[in-house]
């Protein structure tokens, strides 16, 4: 509940702040509540907090909420620049925090109902903010197509919830899932159809494979900034609702017949997607669809890590999200950097860029070889951990193909890699930026090789 | 056939009818009105229910509002022109495909389907008012909270979008 | 220079909290209206009760005849002239031999309109007729449907002489001497004129 | 069968549902109009609360048509939203045909 | 303690480079191979004395859910690579002391980690921890390559690095798939070779062929080596040492610990086949540099013979061969960074390496030319170069295997003095010509590190036994352990 | 059973009847108010005082000719001016008119039908309102009648936010949705206006500009828009239109009356009901009743011939930055004034 009030507390503060004229109080007001967040999230581990009986803060729900803050914290600081407008900073701050609400409450619904508000608050601020560079087009593309696909996942998504409501006669997951554990089988074409729907609606928000095709659009389309938000928290919020009914309904009885056709699909979807997301990414040459293709083929390995949860192994999902927030915001962070100074949003800007800036350099290299599962960064756990449950249900193939296809991965991170460090650069100007994103940079790099080095030192809080 | 079999045919037949002639016709603003019709075809459905407040509320809310909101805006972009002068057959067909099957395959999904009803159903009350209220208010408190928040970004958002940017 | 003291300083202040509420305002009107309600009404049934003209009311025009029923206009245009809404046209005629009874002077208008949509009822043409032929009376201009119909002919305006229009009223001893005023050029006679020339050396 | 409301099956509400909700997503599979595409998507959810309510009366919980007032919540604010980003797309494009958004590729 | 420090200094000096200035990086670095040197010639004096202290283990948990633990160990089977690989940073940060260098700063930091990482991939007993500081590896050497490296080196170090990753990968699914078929759930060594040897022979099959995949790359052997020539060529001096001194032997090493052991069964079933692409290795990789022009490339291809025999050697797994192996891996290192630096002179003055080219070099340069020809008689293996002990017992081990094998192994050693000498030939001897008239007499610097790997090559060369007998024991064992599990299995199946 | 339908049918003519009646009499009385307001004399020539010039007006509507003009859409131009019609008559169904009529032991009401949500419907059927105008004025094809058109659903919605904000709070007061029960709730001291003065104002304003009378008559504006919406418009068409609002601002004073106002109630009606018949009584509540409606509909005139009209941004500063904050505040200051009395 507190959690709840702070976040919306700040989105509301920060359009007060509008009227009070007290504009540049927000910045540092909202990084304090988030860590202030982060605080109060850590307090609550264990008390297993219920909210009016919709929302129950366990320690899973906490970790994802944690993670979430801690990335829009970095967010925030990435994205300063975006902020930079004074016309419009309190409504572009209120929407984010808004649609923080909403990967809160995705992150630890026990209610169907608050599932649905959940996607939401969190779909609804973003689509206004994938157009929040109104005068341009590619950007109201971008929102217009978000906007139009999303409203149309949400009908699927509650025509899912509709149906489990009929089948179970209730919204509260517990009671789905031990309805679900009834030996009749008069509502289950219902539980069926509805447990795919929402599959579908979320594999939706996460951008798997055959609902994938807005995300390119989008985020190339969108501002830079917004679209690394959209990679990182917008999928937290997506996977930790989809985690928390798999876990809650499915994940529980997993040996049910049902559930485990039901782990093929996705299992399916997760493979597609994994495949597709890293093919396309590997023919593309505008970095900004790059890493949407690769956030695509993200996906899919996260898919991949919820479709083989068993009730022991809860801690894959967060930890991949973890790794691969941290590494894609720093990539973001760098193209954000050298986007502005280059106007481009080729590869070719990238070129030579260790000669221009190191650190720059050095921070994207550390996030691509993260998102590539280089060890000792984070990714390669996070990855390590995914393939270990998928040879641990016995399916080896697919941990070859999936192993496979990742060095496609490897070959499109490298591709800029390699631009940066052996590439002569257009112009020989250094690219300077503050000691403070200089810092930011290095420490959040030196955290994603940190919970590379020791995952279960983090791990161990939550789980 | 009883009397509420007869609304029941009735009401579908003009929900879905006029839900066709709403995604086939050419013309905007016809399209929003037989998307009026449908809805209160829904709503006679509501009240058939005997879900009165609900029917209510659901023209309000809907025919009231939003479709009002619809029309306002294609008479201002002045939208009622066809724009849709002619596209490839492909797609059409494959739309109408793809739905055709989502529907047979839900159909025939369902068409087993039962509902599972809990002991103490049989209250036709629940529609009312104040069962509704009590709800809402006990139950439903943190949807209800939240969903200020998703109205209040909903209003900024569009607040912002609208807004001329000054030069 | 302030000639009354109706005027008013408008200026763009910040309103007082009362005023923003314009509700005391609205009263205030509200008030007034009702106010008004109760006031005798100040309409005249026109067809039953008619309004009394004032004596000089300028109404429909009459082209006089003097006494022996010849008509006084001698389509000299000067009313034509003065017309500032130049409603007035006319032709004019010579007189035949026999037309003495009918034309009071050799020249005559044989054609002498007047248009009543323009004409705005000024008087300047009565003032202007130094034969006193043309004048404007009680008479109200009645209405018609077409264009053509306002335009009034001599058939309309000469009077009869069995329906004599009475312009007495109009002339009073303030106008009668007006019209004497030889200080008009109007109102001077070809003979003033001369008389007002120097004198000429004959041969 | 279970029947609430006399003669009529909870399959027939299923069903109406079903057809309502799949005219909806042919008419956004089928128009380029986006304003269009647009009502279709209020046509799906108004076919997922119809069936919400007939559920909800079936079953004897209020909970259902409690819910349907969240969607109506929901619909409201995506109705500002998307009506905000149609004018916002046309004052650029001048025209809401979803087939001149192409500038980025599918 | 003392292990983990060994591991630890080199990344304390890469901090303290990052704070210095790059004029000041070289004398960091080279203090910090130094230092690290004289670490680990304590942690050697320290087993002489007792192979069982406490300063030698280093264990403590890491990823408790995952049963991983953070255990490096000294024995007397890594005991000589970590000797190894200090001894020859402390030469390769040397070699590039007089060296003019794009950015020092980078190139001595990553120079240092690769060092940390090779360390860490020879200490470690626990699999996880192996195979992160495998690939780790990777990176340091990567970005050598790619950042420091000549034309084209785009393309190649991508295709070395798309090679290593994709053998490695396998690897982790190798590994994978034994912790979980490990009741125990831990990546400790010991429990891997029980675990393995618990499989069925199909399995142990599979695991032996993704294994040997990431480890047949990296060392390299024939079908698989593709990358190796043209990265050798295109990296830096110090990348080539580095690669070839160093990196080879994590394929090697990993071969007689992680591989044979863990599977037994697997290698008893393939290692007829394994042994054989081995030695065709070594023909091929003598015959292709045989036919080099350019001194670099053949190096490049020499080294594929040589550690070809090594690897054949260790797939015979009896005690001759591991030893020879190990003892090999030893010289070859140093050789290697003898015959490369010889190389880097040659090119930095000459401004080629083309064979033809050259001549006479020997008539401006005495010295260089005994240098030259003391590396060479090394990597000749002529007796009293420490290459002669190597080749011996491998060759002997090879023909308890097999004799044919052997004999066609035994190839090597008349191919590598033909083309070794060849190259001598062609370089040092002949007429001065108006390229090679310019060499000038060899620097100080260049004769520090040329004398001082001389003497390391004859002194390996007369008194291997210091060596072998610290290794002899583990060994011993670890033959024994695979002997018993294999004989157990066939046992159980008839 | 049968009498009873019988009895609604004849009771639903019988509010159509008046509905329509008082809607004819209102463009009569309205005409009379504006002249009474400027000192003159008004309509007098048809009838007695004029009283049949709402007749002869009506005959006019008839007689002039139908003119569909050929761009517009003809469906659409006829379903215009029918709906606003059907919407402004549906609302009269939930107002109870007064007490019941008791004849042998049958009880009727003085109500179409008390549904227990009368509130709502009312706001429903008027939040369809705004079709009527929108469609007509799209459907005519003539700017002005767009403009015009777009103004009325702009402002109608705009209004009908703040008029709902205003409702909720006297339901907080009241806990009811039925018209009937809150009618008998005021049967006592006070009426509803005591305890909700501020909704009050807030709920008539709202009402203004639902029905489009000045000040808030900006989709018919003559001056700017010729005449709005209807332009187009002529013969019973047109009537329809204007006999829509009439019928609108009947039933919006009957609703404020019965909402602010104590309804059918009479003073002293206690003291009445033991001293008279029921029937009679009733008889007196609903003339009562009437003759406050009619008050109504005389302040209605009463605003539109005092008050100019507002500018359009007026208009919408007004229903957004002004009445809505305001009626929240309403239904805050409401809900700690209810939670201080201790009556949650």
């Amino acid at each position: 509940m507190k959690e709840l009030l702070l976040l919306s507390g700040l989105g509301i503060l920060s359009l007060v702040a509008e009227i009070i004229n007290a504009r540049k109080l927000i910045y540092p007001l909202v990084i304090i509540g988030l860590f202030v967040n982060i605080g109060l999230c850590v307090g609550d581990l264990g008390t297993n907090e219920t909210v009016y009986g919709m929302l129950k803060l366990d320690n899973s729900a906490l970790a994802f909420t944690i993670l979430s803050s801690l990335i829009a914290l970095i967010w925030f600081i990435v994205a300063k620049n975006y902020f930079s407008d004074e016309t419009n900073i309190s409504d572009h701050f209120s929407l984010v925090l808004f649609s923080l609400v909403g990967v809160f409450l995705l992150a630890s619904y026990t209610h169907l109902s608050m599932l649905f508000l959940g996607v939401e608050i969190l779909s609804i601020p973003v689509y206004i903010l994938a157009g929040s560079d109104k005068r341009n087009v590619y950007s109201n593309e971008a929102a217009f197509k978000y906007f139009l696909l999303g409203a149309f996942a949400s009908g699927f998504l509650l025509l899912g919830i509709v149906f489990i409501y009929g089948g179970v006669g209730s919204f509260y997951i517990a009671q789905i899932a031990a309805t679900s554990m009834l030996p009749y089988g008069l509502s289950e074409p219902l539980l069926i159809a509805g447990f795919l729907l929402i599959l579908f609606a979320l594999a939706f928000k996460m951008s798997a494979v055959p609902f994938h095709f807005w995300a390119p659009d989008v985020y190339t389309g969108a501002p830079t900034s917004i679209t690394a938000y959209m990679s990182t928290l917008v999928k937290i919020g997506a996977v930790a609702g989809f985690y928390r009914l798999f876990v809650g309904v499915i994940a529980v009885y997993h040996n049910y017949n049902f559930f485990e056709s039901y782990t093929t699909i996705l299992l399916i979807i997760a493979l597609l997607t994994i495949i597709i997301g890293n093919v396309i990414a590997a023919t593309q040459t505008n970095i900004k669809r790059l890493l949407a293709y690769s956030s695509i083929g993200h996906a899919g390995f996260i898919l991949l890590g919820i479709s083989m949860i068993r009730p022991i192994v809860f801690y894959t999902v967060w930890y991949y999200l973890l790794a691969y927030c941290i590494a894609n915001i720093l990539a973001f962070w760098v193209l954000i950097i050298v986007e502005k100074q280059t106007q481009s949003e080729n590869i070719s800007a990238f070129n030579g860029l260790a000669k221009r800036n190191p650190i720059l350099a050095g921070t994207m290299s550390v996030g691509l070889l993260s998102m590539a599962g280089i060890p000792p960064l984070g990714g390669f756990f996070a990855k390590y951990f995914v393939l270990l449950d998928v040879i641990g249900r016995g399916y080896m193939l697919i941990a070859v193909v999936v192993i496979l296809i990742s060095l496609i991965g490897v070959y499109y991170y490298f591709k800029i890699i390699i631009a940066m460090f052996a590439k002569e650069p257009a112009e020989s100007s250094t690219l300077s930026v503050g000691s403070f994103t200089k810092l930011i940079m290095i420490l959040v790099s030196v955290f994603l090789l940190i919970i590379g080095l020791m995952p279960d030192y983090f791990l161990n809080y939550f789980f | 056939m009883y009397l509420s079999q007869y609304i029941f045919f009735f009401l579908s037949g003009l929900a879905i009818a006029s839900a066709l002639l709403m995604i086939l016709d050419k013309n905007p603003v016809h399209s929003v009105l037989y998307l009026v019709v449908t809805f209160f075809a829904i709503a006679g459905h509501y009240l058939l229910l005997n879900a009165q407040f609900l029917a209510v509320v659901h023209i309000i809310v809907y025919a009231g509002a939003i479709m009002v909101l619809f029309l306002y805006v294609i008479m201002m972009l002045n939208l009622n022109k066809e724009i849709e002068p002619h596209k490839q057959q492909l797609p059409k067909v494959a739309a109408v495909v793809s739905a055709c099957l989502l529907m047979l395959c839900l159909i025939a999904a369902l068409k087993s389907a039962e509902v599972n009803m809990l002991p103490a159903a049989r209250n036709s009350n629940i529609g009312l008012m104040d069962n509704l209220g009590k709800t809402l208010f006990k139950e439903y408190m943190l949807p209800f909270e939240v969903s200020s928040i998703l109205f209040l970004s909903a209003m900024v958002g569009a607040v912002f979008l609208s807004k001329k940017e000054i030069h | 220079m302030q000639l009354t003291n109706r005027r008013k300083v408008v200026a763009k202040k910040e309103m007082t909290l009362a005023e923003k509420l314009y509700l005391p305002a609205i009263t205030n009107g509200m008030v007034i209206t009702l106010k008004h309600l109760f006031k005798k009404s100040a309409t005249v049934k026109y067809p039953e009760v008619k309004r009394v003209h004032a004596e000089i009311y300028r109404g429909q025009h009459v082209l006089k005849r003097d006494d022996n029923g010849a008509e006084r206009c001698t389509a000299c245009g000067l009313c034509a002239v003065a017309c500032p809404a130049e409603a007035i046209t006319m032709e004019a005629a010579e007189r035949k031999k026999g037309e003495e009874h009918l034309y009071r002077e050799e020249k005559y208008a044989a054609v002498y309109e007047i248009n009543m949509l323009r004409c705005i009822f000024c008087g300047l043409c009565e003032e202007a007729c130094p034969k006193e032929a043309i004048f404007l009376t009680d008479r109200i201009v009645s209405v018609d449907v077409t264009r053509e119909d306002m335009v009034y002919g001599k058939d309309i305006l000469v009077e009869s002489m069995e329906n004599r229009i009475d312009v007495s009223k109009r002339q009073t001893k303030e106008v009668l001497e007006f019209k004497k005023d030889k200080w008009h050029f109007h109102n001077q006679t070809w003979e003033d004129i001369k008389n007002a020339l120097p004198e000429k050396k004959h041969h | 069968m279970k029947e609430v409301i006399i003669g009529i099956p909870i399959q027939w509400y299923i069903f109406l549902s079903i057809a309502l909700f799949c005219i909806g997503v042919l008419g956004v599979l089928f128009r380029r109009n986006a304003i269009i595409i647009f009502m279709c998507v209020e046509l799906m959810l108004n076919a997922v609360n119809l069936l919400m309510v007939a559920f909800s009366r079936y079953i004897g919980d209020t909970g259902g048509q409690v819910f349907v007032f969240f969607v109506m919540v929901v619909a409201a604010a995506e109705v500002a939203v998307g009506l905000a980003i149609l004018m916002m797309v046309y004052r650029n494009i001048k025209s809401s045909d979803i087939d001149k958004l192409n500038k980025l590729k599918w | 303690m003392l292990v983990l420090s060994i591991l630890i200094i080199p990344l304390v000096f890469v901090l303290l480079i990052a704070l210095m200035s790059s004029s000041q990086s070289k004398r960091i670095a080279l203090l910090g191979t130094l230092t690290t040197l004289g670490v680990s010639m304590y942690a050697f004096s320290q087993f002489l004395t007792d192979a069982n202290s406490i300063n030698l283990i280093y264990k403590t948990t890491w990823i408790e859910r995952l049963g991983a633990n953070f255990h490096i160990q000294l024995d007397g089977i890594n005991l000589i690579l970590v000797l190894l690989t200090t001894l020859l940073s402390t030469f390769i940060v040397y070699s590039a002391y007089e060296r003019e260098i794009k950015s020092p700063k980078t190139y001595f930091s990553l120079m240092l980690m690769m060092q940390s990482a090779l360390l860490g991939v020879f200490l470690a007993k626990d699999a996880l921890l192996f195979y992160i500081f495998w690939e780790l590896t990777l990176i340091p050497i990567y970005l050598i390559c790619l950042v420091f490296g000549g034309e084209g080196r785009q393309r190649i170090t991508f295709k070395f690095f798309v090679f290593t990753m994709f053998g490695s990968l396998f690897m982790l699914l190798a590994i994978l798939f034994l912790w979980l078929h490990n009741p125990a759930h831990t990546f400790a060594i010991a429990d891997f070779y029980k675990a393995g040897a618990a499989l069925p022979a199909s399995q142990q099959v599979y695991v032996f062929i993704a294994f040997y995949l990431a480890f047949a790359i990296k060392i390299p052997i024939f079908p698989l080596h593709t990358w190796q020539p043209d990265t050798y060529v295109n990296a830096p001096t110090q990348g080539t040492m580095l690669l070839s001194g160093i990196m080879l032997k994590m394929g090697t090493y990993a071969l007689i610990v992680w591989l044979i052991p863990t599977v037994p069964l697997g290698w008893k079933l393939a290692s007829k086949y394994v042994i054989i692409i081995s030695i065709i290795s070594v023909v091929y990789g003598s015959l292709m540099a045989l036919i080099q022009q350019n001194f670099k490339r053949l190096l490049a291809y020499s080294s594929l013979g040589h550690v070809g025999l090594i690897a054949a050697g260790i797939f015979s797994f009896n005690l001759q061969g591991v030893q020879g192996a190990l003892y090999q891996m030893l010289s070859h290192g140093i050789n290697v960074v003898a015959l490369f630096f010889i190389c880097d002179i040659i090119q930095q003055r000459m401004k080629t390496d083309n064979m033809q080219a050259l001549g006479g070099i020997r008539n401006v340069s005495k010295l260089f030319g005994a240098f030259f020809i003391v590396a060479t008689f090394a990597s000749v293996a002529l007796p009293i170069t420490n290459s002669f002990v190597g080749e011996f017992l491998l060759l002997h081990g090879i023909f308890q295997y097999n004799s044919i094998l052997a004999a066609v192994g035994c190839t090597t050693v008349i191919l590598s003095a033909m083309y070794m000498l060849r190259a001598y030939q062609l370089m040092m001897h002949g007429e001065t010509n108006e390229l090679t008239a310019s060499f000038g007499k060899i620097t100080m610097h260049e004769k520090i590190m040329l004398g001082a790997l001389a003497i390391l090559i004859l002194f390996f060369g007369v008194y291997p036994n210091l060596l072998l007998h610290i290794s002899e024991e583990p060994l011993k064992q670890l033959i024994e352990q695979v002997r018993h599990a294999t004989l157990a299995v066939t046992y159980s199946k008839f | 059973m049968e009498i009873f339908i019988v009895y609604k049918i004849i009771l639903v003519l019988v509010v159509f009847a008046i509905s329509l009646g008082v809607a004819a009499y209102s463009t009569y009385a309205e005409r009379k108010v504006a002249a009474f307001m400027q000192d003159r004399v008004g309509p007098d020539r048809a009838g007695p005082f004029g009283l049949l010039q709402p007749l002869a007006d009506g005959l006019k509507m008839f007689m002039k000719e139908e003119i569909i003009p050929s761009v517009s859409n003809k469906y659409l131009f006829i379903l215009g001016p029918s709906l606003a019609m059907l919407t402004a008559l549906m609302t009269g169904v939930v107002i109870p008119w007064g007490g019941d009529i008791t004849i042998g032991n049958t009880t009727f009401p003085l109500q179409i039908t008390d549904i227990n949500i009368g509130i709502l419907y009312i706001f429903g059927v008027v939040s369809f309102g705004v079709y009527g105008i929108m469609i007509g004025g799209w459907a005519s094809n003539n700017k002005y009648s767009l403009l015009g058109a777009l103004r009325a659903s702009s402002q109608m919605i705009s209004y009908e936010i703040a008029m709902g904000l205003a409702i909720v709070a006297l339901v907080m007061t009241t806990g009811t949705l039925s018209l009937k029960e809150i009618v008998a709730q005021q049967g006592g001291t006070w009426v509803n206006f005591v305890y909700q003065p501020l909704g009050c104002l807030i709920f008539i304003i709202c009402a203004f500009a639902e029905t489009n009378r000045a000040p808030f008559d900006l989709p018919e504006c003559e001056t700017e828009l010729v005449g709005g919406y209807h332009t187009e418009y002529s013969s019973m068409k047109l009537g329809f239109y204007l006999f829509a609002e009439y019928i609108n601002m009947f039933i919006s004073s009957a609703v404020i009356m019965t909402l602010y106002f104590g309804g059918y109630n009479l003073p002293f009606q206690d003291f009445l009901a033991q001293h008279l018949n029921g029937n009679v009584l009733s008889l007196f509540q609903f003339l009562f009743f009437f003759g406050k409606v009619l008050f109504g509909i005389f302040f209605f005139m009463w605003i539109r011939w005092t008050i100019p009209r507002f500018r359009y941004d007026q208009l919408m500063n007004l229903g957004w930055k002004i009445l809505i904050p305001l009626a929240i505040f309403n239904i805050l200051a409401t809900g700690v004034m209810m939670f201080a009395l201790g009556k949650v």
